[in-house]
């Protein structure tokens, strides 16, 4: 078990209604806490399930799928950003 | 070393000013790029806010900025991006590139510019009379980063 | 019609007042661009001296800015260069553009400052206390011009 | 016979010693006029007897050697250009 610090931004802060959350999980990767989130369905399955893009950050680094999940990381996901 | 500078906040910039800071005691720099990004009209009462995640944000810009010093002989950068409600008209971002070369100030503007189009963490809300939304990114500004990575 | 401002004379120009001047009252550029060549150091003392061919140096600068006009979506464009004596980090050149596209306002800027390099009849003229020299044309801003060119 | 006014620059000005002349030609085309200035040998053929690079502009347009000379046609002659 790790714990996770988890942070929404934008569209997906409006669609989950929180900025965050203090999560404890067995997920190795950004894909298997995706997919986690995914599970509680409704806005969840709706943002993360694959119908719609977005991004993963690990530690305020841009990150794959594919990448661990450090115990204690502050893991970010949000749409693709529109700066500039 | 290249003289760096990065600013995030709500303030307004003053092109005029940012340039005289990054200039001034510089006899080598023979040419400086500059770039200014601004709100476009969208419609009647139309007000814009720029969200962004702190932390990471100046951490992205840092990295993108460090990537160009590699990349190009660059004597001086500036980057301001604001955050907050803007109106139309109103100053983003603005980037600021100082070298002996006039290609070299170009190229790593437009790159600075590209990478934070697309990996630093901003996020544009439009709001006018017609309603409220989030701006979606858009495939071309992908294809404008990725012709830095040609081999 | 782009709104063009070109100016070939001994003033000094503040950036900052030529970009309020381009933007005010425009809230459909969302992109400017801008370049500044300044006097670089050659030496103890080092004067440079600009010198033009009047109105032949008008008409070459209006019909760059033309050319580029026709072939990106500019809003404004402005072009201030400077002659007669100038001292090492004073500025040389201005080139603003302003478009709806960033890409547009960076290429439309790099295309004038290329095409005045190698068109526009300005000399230069370094004098310092080891003597005096025209400076010699570079064969690089011709590449730099051809780039352009191409198919 | 034609009417020109020439008028050099930078190098070439201070070279010549002169800013410009008014000359009565045959010339008809700038490469003409060319020749006919460097046979006058000396400075004139140093600068323009093909040794040194060097532009002509015909009633303040670039031109190439082969552009014909119109009568009473302002015709400039300078060093490659070196602004900006």
């Amino acid at each position: 078990m790790k714990t996770l610090h988890l942070v929404y931004f934008a569209r997906l802060r409006e669609a989950f209604g929180s900025a965050g959350e203090t999560l404890a999980t067995d997920a190795a990767t950004a894909a298997d806490l995706v997919a986690e989130l995914a599970a509680r369905g409704g806005v969840w399955l709706a943002e993360l399930g694959g119908g719609r893009v977005f991004r993963v950050a690990i530690n305020q680094d841009m990150a794959q799928l594919g990448d661990a999940l450090p115990d204690g990381a502050e893991v970010a996901i949000f749409p693709p950003v529109t700066g500039g | 070393m290249s003289r760096i500078r990065i600013v995030v906040g709500p303030q307004a910039f003053d092109l005029g000013q940012e340039y005289a800071a990054l200039v001034t005691g510089d006899v080598d720099s023979g040419a400086v790029a500059a770039f200014v990004g601004r709100v476009r009209d969208f419609g009647s009462d139309s007000v814009m806010t720029l969200e962004h995640y702190p932390g990471m944000t100046e951490k992205a810009l840092a990295a993108i900025v460090d990537t160009a010093c590699a990349r190009w002989p660059l004597a001086a950068v500036t980057v301001i991006h604001r955050v907050g409600r803007l109106a139309a008209g109103d100053e983003i971002v603005l980037v600021l590139t100082a070298s002996r070369h006039r290609r070299a100030a170009y190229d790593a503007n437009a790159y600075i510019m590209d990478y934070l189009k697309t990996e630093a963490p901003f996020w544009k809300l439009e709001q006018n009379s017609a309603g409220r939304q989030w701006v979606e990114a858009r495939e071309e500004d992908d294809t404008e980063r990725q012709r830095w990575e040609a081999p």
